[in-house]
């Protein structure tokens, strides 16, 4: 593999993080605050029906960002209705949440569009295009390396990937230095001290879990509407499970969420460009050997660099104050 | 007796052929204006209960697509001697049960053809679901076809993923297109039932060519489809369907390959400028030789293995 | 929970469920209102379908016992204080035993199934051992390495299917057990022909003692009693000289064996071959099954009864209202996970109030719920 | 009105109805509260003059953290009213109480362990969104605060690395910071050194002295008597007397309490040791951060004797206990229970050790010695679950568990009395006896016991301490550690003081008064010189 090959695998791998990163960092949000968050699974698979089939039918990409936005954040307002309210299983909940979106989806889509639960596909304004940063032509031209980084890698992306990087910094920023970060993370760490301080927590934790529902919601656009050119049933495929093993690989922190994130888009990018390739010694391994590299990879990481990760003292459990 | 349909458990809609048996049964009710009754199952080990149903409601014929029918078939063919079935992609030996089989690998032979005589850069690639004897076969016949017309010919060729859930994943399948078009093919074949549609996504988007799958799909992308595919699962089910109506009802097994029209590389409107008329007489002479048996297209499923790669 | 005057106990145990599935299917019969069906007749159809007749019951029995499995799995790492995602991986790989039962499958159904038994359990044990062990040792979190485990567990039965033991000229699935070696149905049974030609057979019988036995090792041994300790107190048990370490690999590997036993109902037992992907979800439902069932044996027999029956239910509705597709099914099952699982307390003030109406209690029930939305 | 200490039906703010000008700052008429079944306070009346320290004594679950959970918002009243400075106030939430000016020293902190303390400090009281500004002018308040009642803390460090006495300073400051007039601490010295002690009341005193009214739950009659104006004397949920404390005693208050005559000093004759039970050589221990905690430390304990280690906390006591439990492995030195050194490898050495005849009662009951989650009867097996008399094999014999902790119960009077109750809801003082019970009632060669009374009522104190006694009687040997000074000076028969991981003195019985042991525990080698 050449230069260009490389920053080649590594557009493609920034292409399969974006999805991976907005649903971790919307995790980060709900689990910060003490509420887990397995069904991101079907935040983003809620949002990216709703995304498409808003853009199919008003034509507008951004609209389809906007419904995927709500829908997911009525699904993850369902959820804090559960996990605060009702001190309900948050586990369950995100469970239902997951099947029910695997469920609506399809319905609706079958309902609306007869195309066997897919939405048309999409084309022209009805998809975020790439954007070409200013110069990148020149800069390829002109300035070896650095210039190709630029014009290949930073630049042609659509817009979700650089709110996506954006959504980086701005979490850390939110989560370490304001007021709201400070009392997210506290209500996480130690409920009742938040309490006794004179806040709610239920309204910080609904107000965490708002945040993961407008993440998750342009997580799943980016899917139907950025990557992809329509929805398909189950187009998410185990994606929001992998951002949730990556929210935890980072140990519930923004910037190692991103480099896990990257991390997993490049293996899995490098898994496709692997399959069926002959290595010097071993020969020609199964292309399931191959396949399930990312997976075995990530273990060893894990295992090997990342040990013991300590999530939010009171994750999961309900806030009760007297029994 | 009103005829049955029963989809996999891929569903009725997969891109792929359950959708197209759908579609042979609804030009069955255009045609006749006969109802039929449908089902999809949601379990495997639902489908013998599904089968009995239709039964012993009196439908038939009861047809299934998909070599997964074959076990419970078996069984439930036996209890109701005096119903039809059919299947499609495999082979259930009861005087009752008609079987189609299609012969996958000579249509891909075609296309790979196609495909090689369309690539400038001498590459080409092949995107499918995940390892899968009957998939493994259409790539096994592409690649056949396309060292046919280009021996040194470099087939890139891509698994999405390692389980059903591939046949969904149409982000992935769309870069796994790229990575091919990015390592210099400009021509993609997908055979990922739903997913495929992000491979030929890819295609189109890099003003490279598609090739699609089971059914015709050349419309999807006027221009950047070389070609589809196509597997007459719908004839299948239709014929069954009327064969009953007309009491010309035969069982056993019926292999469609090229010389029945059962595959085929779809041409039309979509795509006639894309087809050189020596490419057309080309794809014709080979069918022709395919079907005088001069070329002989491997089946991967008879050994699970390829003889070219 | 709040602080509150106690229900009686049928209310808690039975009422309230009851209450939560009728709201589930009050709000699913809207869904099935919108496509113009009666929601009525919808629920009687799959109750009917679910209960109404010997083999709707085989079904869902059969359905039962997979999600008995595979919830005690989940259930039981739950009491240790940890959540194993990878019931689905483990069950996929033990799979894997049809190669025994294959070999056996000349002799009798009971060695076959005796021998499935052990092998599924091993499998399935083995798939659970490095999770286990890497979160006992180095603290690698088990809900990741558990779902990347069954992502792995996938590429390798893609591989096993798709070159190793398949047979060829059909399509990634093993050789079928000869007649000779399957396992009984109950219809098979003299006097159970009342299951007609359900599916479900003697592994029913293996789920029921796979929940006995997850009672007695959690609340009768002296290795359930650690299994708990490490469930609510790391410290107490390191203060007490248990090992962490050996709890957690070998509670993990019981698990992953129960897991492993889903292959002896479905694979062995129902489909009597492997095919890709024969788990089908039931791993995952399984979570919820667990969790609906508070974790405890009965609780997860209960409420895999319930799975079960939305299963065969829904199928019976998708074939008796042929607008109701199957998606419109899952849409139902999720809402009933929903309500009767996570807003199970949903009609508890409510009905305090009911019950509890002239005792003081009752207020403060009333502002402890309220202090939960703040 | 000296005798209102007597139950009978006495007007419980009698005391306080008396005619003296003070202006009332809290009244409490009538509250009641229940936590489902069980009543916590019975409608309770009660006035707190303004610019007092207001003394609170009462059993374990007496109802006193209930009460002023209630006056803090944090549970609302069933029923009853609230007056602060004369207004009827109805309390919704803790938000309401510090706009009222309340603030409150909860017994189980409410600080967020992996904050920094300036965090703690604005937590819930940002004055923006932007935290850099809050901490900012919080930096330059906590400043202030700081010289104006030398309650010094290092803002920057983080809360769960500080010792319990700065974590409770931070309490308090939070509670300043809040401009709190009416200040509630429930507990405060039970986590201090005397040392910390004298500080916080020194503190509580210049509060006082600038108008702010105070009160103080405490199970330490001699706090109450030291510093407060007037004492209220909880039971079962009820204000059984309110007095001025200069017109009672420290045995009225007690007999009040417990309603019944208690000894408040330990009565024991001389020691007689016999053989080395306990032998410890040249031990050194690191703690989870790797730092040496426990630095060359030698000791030995003989049968029939009582070491205590003295120490301010913080100072390696903690560590190690842990590693003569066999709960953390040394990094040198060996121990040695009757004469046979102990191996340490895997994580189960507290099972070695309790075979080896060595019974441990942990400084932290909830966090170590007790599954709270757990039936009574299930804590009594703890760490002896694999015993044979609990079953043969694999089978846990429940019955023999359960009739095993019946007459446990009985025994050390543990109440309620029903093994199948959940451990939770026992109050501290019982949730301390069940430890005990367990470690004390079997035959075992060295007994080592950290922080036996903490939190605990005098009630049980007493009862606490008899037995230990009775243990030295048959013979044991016995290792005591507490930050209680009497508690050490009244049990121990030998005296060790920690200071930074070493042994830096040892003291026998009687040698040990009070001020030479503070200076030792403050590190000063020798307090001759230091005069
Ligand atoms: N949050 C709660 N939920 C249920 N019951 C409670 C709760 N808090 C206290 N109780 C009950 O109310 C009674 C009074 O408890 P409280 O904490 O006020 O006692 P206390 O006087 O503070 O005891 P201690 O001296 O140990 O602190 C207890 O016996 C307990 O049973
Ligand atoms: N949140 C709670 N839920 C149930 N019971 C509680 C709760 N908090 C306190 N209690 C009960 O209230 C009683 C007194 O509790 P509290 O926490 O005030 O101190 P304690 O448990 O008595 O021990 P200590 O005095 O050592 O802190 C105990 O019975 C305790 O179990
Ligand atoms: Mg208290
Ligand atoms: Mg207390």
């Amino acid at each position: 593999m050449d230069f260009s090959d490389i920053i080649l695998v590594l557009d493609s791998s920034v292409r399969l993080a974006v999805p991976l990163l907005f649903a971790a960092l919307a995790g980060l949000y709900s689990e910060r605050s003490g509420v887990v968050d397995i069904g991101l699974e079907g935040k983003l698979l809620g949002a990216a029906f709703a995304a498409a089939a808003a853009a199919a039918v008003t034509g507008s990409a951004w609209i389809g960002l906007g419904a995927g936005i709500v829908v997911s954040i009525s699904m993850a307002m369902i959820h804090a209705f559960a996990s605060v309210n009702m001190r309900g299983n948050q586990i369950i909940s995100g469970v239902a949440l997951n099947f029910l979106a695997l469920g609506v989806t399809v319905v609706l889509a079958e309902a609306w569009f007869r195309r066997g639960g897919n939405t048309p596909n999409l084309s022209g304004d009805q998809r975020f295009g790439s954007i070409d940063l200013p110069f990148a032509a020149e800069a390829q031209a002109n300035i070896p390396f650095v210039g190709e980084i630029y014009a290949q890698l930073i630049s042609g992306h659509n817009i979700l990937v650089y709110l996506a990087f954006l959504a980086v910094p701005i979490t850390a920023y939110v989560m370490f230095h304001t007021r709201f970060g400070l009392r997210v993370r506290a209500v996480g760490e130690n409920p009742t001290a938040l309490d006794t301080a004179g806040m709610s927590v239920g309204w910080l934790r609904y107000q965490a879990i708002f945040v993961t529902g407008i993440l998750c919601g342009a997580g799943g656009a980016y899917l139907s509407t950025a990557q992809g050119a329509s929805f398909t049933d189950n187009m998410t495929a185990g994606r929001g499970f992998i951002a949730l093993a990556a929210l935890i690989f980072a140990k519930w922190r923004p910037w190692q969420a991103m480099f896990t994130c990257l991390l997993f888009g490049f293996l899995s990018a490098m898994q496709i460009r692997l399959q069926g390739v002959e290595f010097p010694l071993i020969g020609e391994v199964p292309v399931q050997a191959i396949q399930a590299l990312p997976y075995i990879l990530t273990v060893i990481l894990l295992a090997g660099f990342v040990g013991r990760a300590i999530p939010p003292k009171s994750i999961g459990q309900p806030y009760v104050k007297e029994r | 007796a009103e005829p049955a349909l029963i989809y996999d458990a891929a569903g009725k809609f997969d891109k792929s052929f359950n959708e197209m048996a759908f579609g042979g049964a609804e030009m069955y009710k255009e045609a006749t204006g006969n109802e039929y009754s449908e089902l999809e199952i949601q379990e495997d080990s639902q489908r013998e209960q599904a089968l009995r149903r239709f039964a012993s409601r009196g439908a038939s014929p009861v047809v299934v697509p998909g070599f997964t029918w074959a076990e419970p078939l078996n069984v439930v063919a036996q209890e109701f001697p005096d119903t039809h079935f059919a299947i499609i992609d495999a082979v259930v030996e009861q005087p009752n049960v008609r079987s189609v089989l299609f012969k996958e690998q000579e249509g891909s032979f075609l296309v790979g053809a196609l495909a090689a005589m369309k690539s400038e850069t001498g590459t080409i690639g092949y995107v499918t679901a995940f390892d899968f004897p009957l998939l493994q076969a259409f790539g096994c016949g592409y690649i056949q076809g396309a060292r046919a017309i280009n021996p040194d010919i470099e087939v890139l060729y891509n698994f999405i993923g390692t389980d059903f859930a591939a046949f969904n994943d149409v982000n992935t399948a769309g870069e796994v297109g790229i990575s091919q078009l990015e390592r210099g093919a400009d021509v993609i074949y997908a055979a990922a039932g739903a997913a495929g549609e992000g491979a030929l996504q890819a295609a189109a988007d890099a003003g490279k060519y598609g090739i699609g799958v089971d059914s015709n799909q050349n419309y999807l992308f006027p221009g950047n489809m070389l070609t589809s595919m196509v597997k007459r699962v719908d004839v299948a089910v239709s014929d069954a369907f009327t064969d009953e109506m007309n009491g010309e009802w035969t069982s056993g097994v019926e292999v469609l390959g090229l010389a029945e029209e059962g595959v085929g590389a779809a041409m039309d409107e979509y795509n006639a400028d894309l087809i050189t008329d020596e490419m057309m007489t080309k794809v014709n002479e080979l069918r022709d030789q395919i079907i005088a048996g001069e070329i002989e297209v491997h089946d991967y499923r008879s050994d699970n293995s390829c003889p070219v790669s | 929970m709040s602080a509150r005057q106690p229900l009686p106990h049928w209310v808690t145990a039975f009422l309230m469920p009851a209450l939560n599935v009728a709201l589930a299917f009050v709000i699913g019969g809207l869904v099935v209102l919108a496509i113009g069906e009666n929601p009525l007749e919808a629920v009687s159809v799959l109750i009917y379908g679910a209960f109404g007749y010997g083999e709707g019951w085989g079904y869902t029995l059969h359905f039962a016992t997979n999600f008995m499995f595979t919830g005690l799995a989940v259930a039981l790492v739950f009491h240790m204080g940890m959540f194993n995602i990878g019931v689905e991986g483990q069950a996929y790989v033990a799979g894997l035993a049809i190669m025994v039962a294959l070999a056996f499958d000349q002799t009798h159904w009971t060695v076959v199934f005796v021998t499935s038994i052990i092998t599924a359990g091993v499998l399935g044990a083995m798939w659970a051992l490095i999770p286990a062990y890497l979160q006992a040792k180095r603290g690698s979190h088990i809900v990741i390495t558990t779902i990347m485990f069954n992502f792995i567990a996938s590429s390798l039965m893609s591989y096993m299917l798709g070159q190793v033991i398949t047979r060829p000229g059909a399509n990634a699935e093993t050789e079928t057990i000869d007649p000779v070696g399957r396992l009984p149905l109950l219809r098979d049974i003299p006097g159970l022909e009342f299951f007609g030609f359900s599916p479900v057979n003697v592994s029913i019988f293996l789920a029921i003692a796979a929940g006995f036995f997850v009672y007695w090792l959690l609340w009768h041994t002296k290795f359930g009693y650690k299994i708990r300790a490490l469930g609510h107190n790391p410290n107490a048990v390191r203060y007490a000289g248990v090992s962490a370490v050996t709890v957690i690999i070998i509670t993990m590997m019981i698990s992953g064996a129960l897991a492993g036993l889903v292959a002896v109902n479905e694979a062995v037992g129902v489909q009597k071959r492997l095919v890709v992907g024969y788990v089908n979800g039931a791993g995952f439902v399984g979570i919820a099954v667990a969790f609906m069932g508070r974790s405890h044996p009965i609780g997860v027999a209960l409420s895999a009864l319930l799975f079960g029956a939305l299963y065969q239910g829904g199928q019976e509705l998708a074939f008796e209202m042929p607008s109701v597709s199957r998606d419109m099914v899952v849409v139902i099952q999720a809402l009933v996970i929903l309500f009767t699982g996570a807003m199970s307390e949903l009609f508890r003030p409510a009905l305090e109030r009911v019950f509890s109406a002239r005792s003081p209690g009752a207020e403060t029930a009333k502002a402890a719920s309220e202090s939960g939305s703040g | 009105m000296s005798e209102s200490t007597d139950t009978n039906g006495q007007r419980p703010d009698a005391a306080a109805d008396r005619p003296q000008g003070r202006e009332v700052a809290i009244e409490l008429r009538g509250i009641n509260k229940s936590f489902g079944p069980v009543r916590a306070n019975k409608n309770i009346d009660l006035k707190v003059e303004k610019g007092t320290v207001h003394g609170i004594v009462g059993e374990n679950g007496a109802g006193k953290s209930t009460l002023m959970s209630i006056l803090y918002g944090f549970y609302t009243a069933d029923s009853g009213e609230i007056f602060v400075n004369g207004q009827k106030v109805t309390i919704t939430d803790s938000k309401h109480a510090l706009e009222l000016g309340i603030g409150m020293v909860h017994q189980h902190f409410m600080l967020v362990e992996p904050f920094t303390i300036l965090e703690n400090i604005i937590l819930g009281a940002e004055d923006s969104a932007i935290l850099e500004t809050s901490i900012a002018r919080a930096r330059a308040e906590l400043k202030r605060l700081a010289e104006d009642y030398s309650l010094t803390v290092d803002p920057d460090a983080v809360v769960g690395d500080v010792s319990v006495g700065q974590q409770q300073r931070v309490e308090i400051l939070k509670a300043l910071y809040r401009g709190a007039d009416i200040l509630i601490l429930d507990e405060p010295t039970g986590v201090l050194t005397p040392a910390e002690a004298d500080h916080l009341f020194r503190i509580l005193e210049q509060l006082r002295e600038q108008g702010k009214t105070i009160i103080l739950i405490t199970h330490k009659l001699r706090e109450i008597m030291a510093i407060t104006d007037n004492v209220s004397v909880m039971r079962q949920g009820e204000i059984v007397s309110t007095v001025r404390t200069a017109d009672t005693s420290p045995d009225k208050l007690a007999e009040a309490m417990v309603g019944r005559h208690v000894l408040l000093r330990v009565e024991k004759d001389k020691a007689n040791p016999g053989d080395i039970r306990l032998e410890v050589n040249n031990l050194t221990v690191k703690d989870d951060l790797g730092v040496p905690r426990v630095k060359d430390v030698s000791l030995t304990v003989r049968a029939g004797e009582i070491v205590g280690i003295a120490g301010v906390a913080g100072n390696g006591q903690s560590e190690l206990l842990e590693a003569i439990s066999g709960m953390r492995e040394p990094v040198l030195g060996e121990i040695k229970i009757s004469g046979n050194p102990v191996t340490f490898h895997g994580d189960d050495g507290a099972a070695r050790l309790r075979r080896a005849g060595l019974a441990h009662v942990p400084e932290d009951r909830q966090r170590l010695g007790l599954v709270t989650a757990f039936e009574e009867w299930e804590n009594s097996i703890l760490g002896y679950q694999d015993d044979d008399r609990y079953g043969k094999g694999l089978q846990l014999d429940i019955k023999a568990a359960r009739e095993e902790a019946v007459r446990r119960i009985e025994k050390f009077d543990i109440r309620p009395t029903n093994p199948r109750l959940k451990t939770a809801n026992f109050s501290g003082g019982n949730q301390q006896k069940i430890v005990l019970a367990r470690e004390m009632d079997r035959d075992l060669e060295v007994l080592i016991v950290g922080q036996p009374t903490r939190g605990v009522d005098i009630g049980a104190i007493e009862f606490i301490h008899n037995q230990i006694i009775a243990m030295r009687d048959e013979g044991k040997a016995i290792l005591l550690v507490s930050v209680e000074l009497d508690e050490i000076r009244s049990l121990s028969d030998r005296i060790l003081v920690m200071f930074d991981g070493h042994i830096i003195a040892e003291v026998a019985e009687g040698e040990a008064d009070e001020r030479t042991l503070g200076l030792y525990m403050a590190g000063v080698n020798e307090p001759a010189a230091a005069e």
